[in-house]
């Protein structure tokens, strides 16, 4: 089969046209580039998990070939939406800087040897906000898992629904819905991993409604926003609210698994629902 | 203060001089018909002026509008109601009015938002922003219906889901999934009617549904004209503009297939004659229900899926065409 | 048909043999038994709710006839129980004053017109303890209601599962709970009605998973006694801690209502599950 | 003062004993061996006259012997364990552990009550009483199951519910509830495992199940022999003989047709070889589960509806006979 799409991608990204040096926002360690991917993009340092790329994430993940699915689906500007800026700048100017069509990557590949229907979000485009493309891409995925009986792992990053196409994009959260509740309805297994961060339309839909949910260490995750909660009851939050681990604590999420285990933890759970549709 | 009272005061000030001179003619010979009439005309046309072209941010307003018609209201015009409180696990939220009810001799299960009407009401409601427990009462009374069978109709009125500490750590975001996952699910008709703020998935949560009614200037957006303005703008008073650009009006939701039904208001808005504006919403809700009712369990669910599958504004490179928004 | 058992038993019930005077427990006001009986057992001084015997229910609640079901199921004494008094005197001295075979009556009769399975206990019988009669009466009134595709409504009145039947009697809370589940599987409509007092292996069984649950006003009702509780966290509790009121503020049931309009109100709610099964 | 320790302080004594005699032989030329022989001969007389026939009351302290094998014990001898937190709605109850595993090579959901080893521990898990938030966990573990098809193993050691005020307000009696109900509907193999205190309906709520397997010397009571006396005898200090009249060994139950299998413990109790007995438990858990996979969902549903069913101790007058209790 052809060189799949992200592989393409990837050789590019490790072009000079990157910058080499990365500083870790939390201890301040400045990274080589190279070896932070190396290292899954975790601060060998304080174990800060960087935001990743979704074709980085699907390189940590998938075994061999991924199979890239919905790259058809393409945004337009239903509103003709203009704030700042025109809402066609914006895609463009995420488009160049992030290399990817749209906020999410669906496609087919297999992680530990079983064959999953995998979606990566990516906040570096539109803050991973879920607008008609994210939503149909995702449908799409639920769809075609469901006819090939296959799980569904998503990783999940978005500021929630995307403005600029506004309802179409709060939409969207009833669309996810139903196509998961269908995937599953055929006696299909979920899994949602929640990374950093993890708010309003997507948390509040198809993502809180899987089999299981785990959350990558020290992710933000939550429905509101923090900001709009500190403007509602006018005081500060405290440090660890609306974390993973505070989630956990909550009962929300099933587990917090740091990025270095995520690969092998999926491995293990997904092996629980290989009898599932048998 | 609410654009749309403002402009009424006017109003009123012509109503006002008008009663004067019909009582200044009464008790004296003087034929004051004329500065009546004309004021009169004067007073209908402005009422033109003002409510004929409402802009996207007046209409903010008026579903706003303190007099509104509010879910409550709807609920005690249905021919009988039968409240159900709960969540079974943690607290009953007042922000959520819900139970058995009968429409148009039709046994239904209802669910509305209610907002409350003055301060302490206002209050006890959390101005409709119901927590998680309100949510999940409403997927508890979603499959109640299931179960027996029933219809769902439900009334939408709210600025959001309450956006409060307490709510978030009770997983607000996964309450607000598991209606929106009982509402997929539900093998009965469901319609739902917008009657005045449709706030982002805190409405949604009560939405998706076979048949969508939304009142002329009830407002159905993906998030608060002010939120979207502060984001977006990073200038809060932008909200006029947000408005506009926001497409969150009858007509242009109707346009995008969003909303099935637009009910149209009384000149001056649904608090001029609550009666008939609540009567014309359930009526479109009952005539809803009698066409969904002729449809089997399993395709009523297909065309529900397929409804919202449609949803969406992309381009198919593969069908090299831009997807017809209605 | 032959006059059913429970109007025999009011009969001799209203004769001499039986106090002609009460005394309101809450307010004081001594009460003429038959006026009482008129006004439903409720105080028309102070509205206090007297706990009402199972029979004066179904009489209060049945339009014409009640078919009995069940009766056949007597207590036997499986674990040779005996305390201060053996099991075989308690239940002697329960079947005098109380003038029933156990715990529960159950049978089918209409309410407002729609033939109802109904089950009523009776605190005067062992506290309305669940024992293996009550456990076997209750499974049957669900199996028969299965087959008549009629809805259930259940009365409870109950400190637990009865002690002097050990195990056997806390396996009542799998079984009617596995009745229930079968009931409500072909699509059957179960309504319970918590009165004073519901606690224990009642309401954390068949009790609490019917599509509607309303309480008679101020009914206590819990799963831990208040006793136990009290002793546990060693401080007082508060007057209204499990009373039907809080429990409705708490949102784990979906209605209070006085019994003056507790029949109508069943009536009402039993109405909307006529299509349920067609 | 836990009534076996104080027995097994006893032998300690005799260890101690013959322990110095055999270090005293060892420097000095004395011939000891016959008084050595002599006290383990008593020694293991007493070791048998201690265990060989223990009382209901003596069981109910060996089901609660510190030393004894709790649930977080049994889950860490599967072959995997993954776990799985939470109810999604409120709290992580930690005196519940579940999540998916491994036993014997097949997949399993596994969920146990832990009562914590030392004082820090006991605090967190609540000395093993769950809250409703727990009960929860437990029916959500149930679901999961069932939507995967996975066989069900739980391990059942509670003094019961928890009884607090939050539990209260929280409506334990719905939690529990709603476990029951949970493994009723389940069309999935369930196998639950009494290992050491089984209390009322706290415990129930883990165990309707199509195998129940009880070690030996466990207990599983309608009620806590203490709270029974101060109850029926009015007077706390009746509680031996409360256990004596409850039937709340592992012979009476499995007499009854309540416990499926009886696992024997080493003389002394399972706390004398704690991996032994959690071997033979899992092991009779494994043989249950390859059973149970060959019976089809709804038939495997049908007897366990019969095996409830069955279950009394009552008269049917109109068969003139006792319902037998096995
Ligand atoms: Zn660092
Ligand atoms: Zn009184």
């Amino acid at each position: 089969m052809p060189i799949p799409d992200w592989l393409r991608v990837r050789r590019s990204k490790n072009d000079s046209d990157v910058a080499h040096w990365e500083k870790c926002p939390k201890c301040g360690e400045v990274l080589y580039r190279k070896e932070l991917a190396e290292n899954l993009f975790v601060c060998p340092r304080c174990t800060y998990h960087f935001r990743m790329h979704a074709f980085d994430r699907v390189h940590m993940l998938v075994d061999g070939d991924f199979v890239e699915l919905g790259t058809e689906i393409k945004p337009s500007d239903p509103l003709h939406w203009i704030d700042k800026r025109s809402y066609p700048e914006k895609l463009a100017g995420d488009r160049a800087k992030s290399s990817l069509s749209e906020g999410i990557v669906t496609g087919f590949g297999a992680i530990g040897g079983i064959e999953v229907a995998l979606g990566v979000m990516d906040f570096s485009f539109r803050g991973g906000t879920m607008g008609t493309v994210v939503g149909e891409r995702i449908a799409l995925l639920f769809e075609a898992a469901r006819d090939r009986a296959v799980p569904s792992v998503i990783f999940t990053a978005s500021g929630g629904a995307r403005m600029e196409e506004g309802m179409l994009a709060l939409m969207q959260m009833a669309k996810t819905t139903l196509a998961l509740e269908r995937f599953r309805e055929a006696g299909n297994y979920a899994i949602t991993v929640l990374t950093d961060p993890t708010t309003g339309g997507v948390s509040a839909s198809f993502a809180f409604q899987a089999d299981v949910i785990i959350a990558e260490a020290r992710a933000a995750i939550g429905f509101a926003g923090r900001r709009v909660i500190e403007q509602t009851i006018r005081q500060k939050l405290p440090e660890n609210f609306q974390t993973a681990e505070f989630l956990l604590e909550k009962g929300a999420i099933d587990m917090v698994v740091a990025r270095p285990e995520l690969r092998d933890t999926l491995v293990r759970l997904l092996d629980y629902g290989v009898g599932a549709r048998a | 203060m609410n654009l749309i009272v403002e402009r009424e005061n006017e109003l009123l000030e012509f109503e006002r001089r008008i009663a004067e001179l019909k009582d200044h003619s009464r008790d004296q010979p003087v034929d004051l018909s004329h500065e009546i009439a004309a004021l009169e005309a004067k007073y209908a046309q402005l009422l033109h002026e003002i409510f004929d072209r409402l802009s996207p941010w007046q209409r903010v307003h008026m579903s706003r509008h303190p007099k509104r018609p509010l879910g409550a209201d709807y609920v005690a015009a249905l021919d009988v109601f039968d409240e159900l409180h709960g969540d079974r696990q943690f607290r009953d939220d007042p922000s959520i009015i819900g139970g058995f009810a009968k429409l148009g001799g039709r046994r239904i299960v209802t669910i509305a938002q209610e907002k409350g009407r003055d301060t302490k009401e206002k209050v006890r409601r959390n101005f409709g922003m119901p927590a998680p427990e309100g949510y999940r009462k409403v997927k508890r009374l979603i499959d109640l219906a299931a179960h027996l069978g029933l219809s769902i109709v439900t009334f939408v009125d709210t600025p959001g889901a309450d956006p409060g500490i307490g709510s978030e750590e009770r997983a607000q975001a996964e309450a607000i999934a598991s209606c929106l996952y009982a509402l997929a699910q539900a093998p009965v008709p469901i319609v739902s009617t917008i009657i005045g703020e449709g706030g982002s998935g805190g409405a949604l949560a009560l939405a998706l549904a076979d048949h969508v009614v939304m009142l002329e200037h009830s407002t159905y957006s993906v998030a608060s004209p002010e939120g979207c303005a502060a984001i977006l703008w990073g200038d809060a008073s932008k909200a006029e503009e947000a408005a506009e650009r926001l497409r969150l009006t009858s007509d242009d939701l109707r346009g995008f297939g969003i909303v099935d039904e637009v009910i149209a208001e009384p000149l001056g808005g649904a608090q001029r004659d609550p009666a008939a504006t609540i009567r014309r919403v359930l009526d479109a809700a009952g005539r809803a229900l009698d066409r969904l009712a002729a449809i089997p369990p399993r395709e009523l669910r297909e065309s529900r899926y397929a409804k919202y599958r449609r949803i969406g504004g992309w381009q198919d490179a593969s069908r090299s065409m831009t997807e017809s928004l209605s």
